[in-house]
């Protein structure tokens, strides 16, 4: 039975990693699962610079998921090539390292400093508020992306996965700019903006008022989104976006994923990574399923 | 080394202590380690069974019985998910992690631990354990004096309520006061402005004060970054000056950390 | 304690309807509510003609929420004209017409037959896909949004509430572009694009592929974008998606809509609408609110 | 009259009657109604306990005992849902709304009910309270003959399987061609496969046949239109020949629908 995989480029012992912000640098988690049965860690987003992030409450629960404005806060680059690349370099599991920034410099400085470092793939969450378009994330107009995988592409020396908003109105356009700018793959979906209002204090229940909506409440949006893009574009789709079991995760892999990430679904069980790749293996079992490719895509 | 786990916990037993105010004990017939190590000011993650609701809820530890391995705590219902909690009877199981966190740090000498209403259970096993001198101030609002008595054999308990019906009229800092008590160390759990009052008057007698803090948590073990609270000094984990609430804390030198 | 509201001129005793299309026309559910208890029944939508819909299976259930894909069957205008406004006439409530067309044109005949017809208001549904913009709804593009608006005002004898999708990357732009068109109010949200694998199966849940996402998973989404619609638009708003319980149409409430409604939560418990009724009552005499005016758009 | 309600059932026994397949018994103590009203081919709507899971269960009576105001329900776990009630003991609540749908309408002379699989439980009230000479046909899978002695005191009960283990091998009309049954109406609840072979069999044989229906539900009571099936005629209510299983049916005579 194999369950191995290549992922634009980089071959993977199976196709489960985690979402970025989830599962910190690997090390809380490393607690409760072998970080070397994953078939990659994808990392918090880090930055050139260390950011605070917004003021707490950063998260609330919602009805099947939560909300989270966490603000991307991150130790910076220095820090994080120091102590959490030697640290994950010790499991045998692949290092996908998601960068944020808030203008293509500064993505682009990150993604340089990394061009040296021993790491697998670079995920370049492109869900940060453009500080030059005031309000929209860069994710959010098809033209800016195709323009920022180009400008990242040009200073990569790893696979670059471009990770796309789904607070857009048409994800194909976007996945389809994100290729045309070099990407190597593409990742989705980031969390759908929300609000949750507490209505005791009559104020917003997260300080920064809006969040992103992560959990199992998001699959269906994550598993049409996946498919559409799956069957738009040529480069390879790692899906996510409330992932919780095995079956959850064979959802977003036969409808096009030839990777999924596993995040939210973290916090109610910490080991759930293993528990879904175990799942997987079990269901291929079951249904004498030979090589888990054969269910990529295979509902069409 | 990956050898935690959440786990099934067992209800030994469950009882309203006071209104909307529930004790459980549990144990944990998986995982002999958790009574085993637990210390005071430790917490466990308790999830729900309804799916609806993902996120762990975060509850300290009052007592801990190590010999039969058991955890007690005493919580009070103000959501769905306490609520769910509340209807567990003896044999029913709930899935929690645990235990999570650093605890209080003993120090010697003569101490003060104060608790202020839903903080005051977190105090007990503390009460129970610590060496020394030990003076016990317990805020609450009215004279609904929950759990007061069971502290009683372990020192000396002085109480503030909010309406004035026993004790001090005022708050835990206005019952120090008044009874003149002096202590070489502080130990507090309770609502962030009894914490602030708490720091104030610690800095002001020059003497550490160690405080239990609360944040609203996704993971619970210090991998999201959602608990965090401001620390005087840029630490080595964020490198911004952001503690992890459940990682770093919930006990922190009331002085490191920006109320 | 007063609940009563004015919604775009029309005067409703609280501010509670149905969903579109969750609730019939009212008469199944009027054996599990008093009909004259809501301030509005708001109708499936209609057609000028009668509409097949989609092949079943037409609905999955999935965490938090379900998926529809119904593909607005209806007795097309004529019969309910006939059959539902009478029945609806007995009772001491408003009603709300939802209308959908697959043209302007369609839209435009039906709103001119209702304009004979004794209905308090029109909701129209631009979340169907327009035959002329392959696969694209009317609701996705701003510059559609304001002319199709413009051309239904035209047509319309009673007060118009524009439907919006939430499928869009930029709600505020949608919601400005019907207030532009001439728009009386906007209601939000219609269902989120989503899609469930069956993967025992190995194919698509639904008949249709993909089908609407509604029920409480979608919950933040929703007050998100009511809440960024009230801010950016002067006339009122009518809020949906998700809401179970009173605590759920406070967050709307408070969050900018004058009126809300009740979809999903019906197929849970068929008397949630007069079950939150109530609740917001309660919420009002614990809280010592005089009147429901005080809470809307209290939150900021 | 708005006097309907989702109310809870309380279940009276629940055991296991073969695999993966429960027989439960609810009592409605807050809605007499309910098994007083309730005829065979009804079915009552059972909803989860767990939030994550908000739609109804549609599952048809198997057996009503009108003096103790019960109603039996026979059901195979397949999912969340029904995995959910298989853990229900007596005692314990479940939400239901109910009885919803149209039964069977008993018709003058000799019958022929039909179960097959998960569709024979529906066929018992039934078989109980027909008047006139009746014949029960079961289509089992295999030798695991669920339910089937239960039929016996009110009908000469023939039983087909899938693999020939147990009377006919075949399907339910292999077993009425071999047993040579012949009757003056059908009643059938199975598979869809099965359903197309009772409507060829009994159009072949010009007599009429009520068939039960299954569809995914939302609301359950013919508010959604989640539930249509294609009847022959343009029907009244939806004015473009969609009957809704759960108000125009769950049964249908076998002619008007299209399998
Ligand atoms: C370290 C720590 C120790 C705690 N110890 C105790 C204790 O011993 N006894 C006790 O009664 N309470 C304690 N709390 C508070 C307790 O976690 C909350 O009351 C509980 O999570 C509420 O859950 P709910 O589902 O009933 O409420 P809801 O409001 O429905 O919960 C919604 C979400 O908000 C979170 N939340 C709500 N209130 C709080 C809060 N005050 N702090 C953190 N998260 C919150 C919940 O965990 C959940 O994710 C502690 C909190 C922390 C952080
Ligand atoms: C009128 C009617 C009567 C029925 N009577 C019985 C009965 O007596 N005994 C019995 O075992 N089963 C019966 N069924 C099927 C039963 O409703 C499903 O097996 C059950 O809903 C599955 O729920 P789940 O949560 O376990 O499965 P899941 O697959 O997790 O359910 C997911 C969703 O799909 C729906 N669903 C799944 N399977 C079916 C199905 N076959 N028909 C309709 N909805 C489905 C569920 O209601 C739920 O909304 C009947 C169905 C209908 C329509
Ligand atoms: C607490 C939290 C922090 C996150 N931080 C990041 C981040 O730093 N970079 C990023 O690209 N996505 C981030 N995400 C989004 C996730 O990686 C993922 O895209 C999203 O949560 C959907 O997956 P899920 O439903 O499995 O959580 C974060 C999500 C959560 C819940
Ligand atoms: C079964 C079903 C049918 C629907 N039909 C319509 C419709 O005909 N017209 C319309 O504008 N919206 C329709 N909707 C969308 C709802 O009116 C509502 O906008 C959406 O479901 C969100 O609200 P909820 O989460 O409370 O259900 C339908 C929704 C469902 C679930
Ligand atoms: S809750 Fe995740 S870091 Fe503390
Ligand atoms: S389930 Fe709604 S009409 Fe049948």
């Amino acid at each position: 039975m194999n369950l191995a995989i290549d992922f634009a480029g980089v071959a993977m012992k199976n196709p489960v990693t985690t979402a970025s912000g989830t599962f910190g640098s690997g090390a809380e988690y490393s607690e409760f699962v072998d970080l070397g049965e994953l078939g990659a860690v994808t990392t918090k987003g880090v930055a050139n610079v260390p950011w605070p992030g917004n003021p707490t409450p950063r998260i609330c629960e919602t009805y099947g998921g939560m909300l989270n404005a966490i603000g991307l806060q991150n130790p910076g680059i220095d820090l994080f090539i120091e102590r959490d690349i030697p640290f994950l370099r010790k499991y045998d599991t692949r290092i996908i390292v998601n960068v944020c920034g808030r203008t293509p410099e500064e993505y682009v400085e990150v993604v340089r400093r990394l061009g040296t470092e021993d790491v697998d793939l670079l995920e370049i969450n492109i869900s940060c508020p453009n500080v030059e378009a005031g309000g929209l994330a860069f994710g959010q107009d098809p033209k800016l992306v195709e323009k920022i995988t180009s400008q990242i592409k040009d200073a990569a020396k790893q696979p670059v996965i471009m990770k796309l908003s789904p607070n857009v109105t048409d994800i194909v356009q976007v996945a389809q700019a994100a290729e045309a700018g070099g990407a190597d793959a593409v990742s989705l979906i980031n969390t759908l903006t929300g609000m949750k209002i507490d209505i005791s204090r009559r104020t917003f229940a997260l300080a920064n008022k809006t969040g992103g909506l992560s959990g199992p409440a998001v699959k269906p949006v994550a598993v049409r989104m996946v498919y559409q893009t799956a069957q738009a574009v040529k480069i390879p789709v790692l899906g996510m976006g409330g992932i919780c079991t095995a079956e959850d995760a064979l959802e977003f892999i036969m409808a096009g994923a030839s990777m999924v990430a596993v995040g939210t679904a973290n916090f109610h069980n910490p080991s759930a990574t293993v528990d879904i790749i175990r799942g997987i293996e079990a269901f291929m079992r079951e249904n004498q399923v030979e090589d888990i490719r054969e269910l990529i895509g295979c509902v069409r | 080394m990956a050898d935690k786990k959440k786990c099934a916990a067992e209800v030994v037993s469950q009882k309203l202590v006071s209104e909307g105010i529930y004790s459980m004990w549990l144990s944990f017939p998986e995982r002999q380690d958790i009574a085993a190590t637990a210390v005071p000011g430790q917490f466990l993650s308790l999830y729900c069974k309804d799916g609806s609701r993902l996120l762990p809820r975060p509850i300290s530890i009052c007592e801990i019985d190590r010999e039969e391995g058991r955890i007690r705590i005493v919580y009070r219902v103000v959501g769905r998910g306490t609520e769910e909690f509340s209807k567990l009877t003896a044999g029913d199981t709930v899935a929690v992690v645990g235990p999570l966190g650093n605890g209080f740090t003993v120090h010697e000498g003569r101490s003060i631990l104060i608790g202020g209403g839903i903080g005051i259970p977190p105090m007990l096993e503390l009460a129970k354990s610590i060496p020394g001198e030990v003076s016990v101030v317990l805020g609450y609002r009215d004279s609904d004096l929950f759990l007061k008595e069971e502290f009683e054999p372990y020192a000396a308990v002085y109480v503030s309520t909010e309406d004035g019906s026993v004790g001090t009229k005022g708050n835990v800092i206005d019952a120090i006061l008044e009874q003149g008590l002096d202590a070489d160390v502080i130990y507090a759990c309770g609502p962030l402005p009894m914490l602030r009052g708490v720091k104030d008057y610690a800095a002001k007698k020059g003497i550490p004060a160690q405080i239990s803090m609360e944040e609203k948590m996704a993971c619970g073990i210090g991998a999201c970054l959602a608990c965090v609270c401001q620390s005087k000094e840029r630490d080595a984990h964020s490198n911004v000056g952001n503690k992890r609430v459940c990682k770093d804390g919930p006990v922190f030198d009331a002085q490191e950390i920006e109320l």
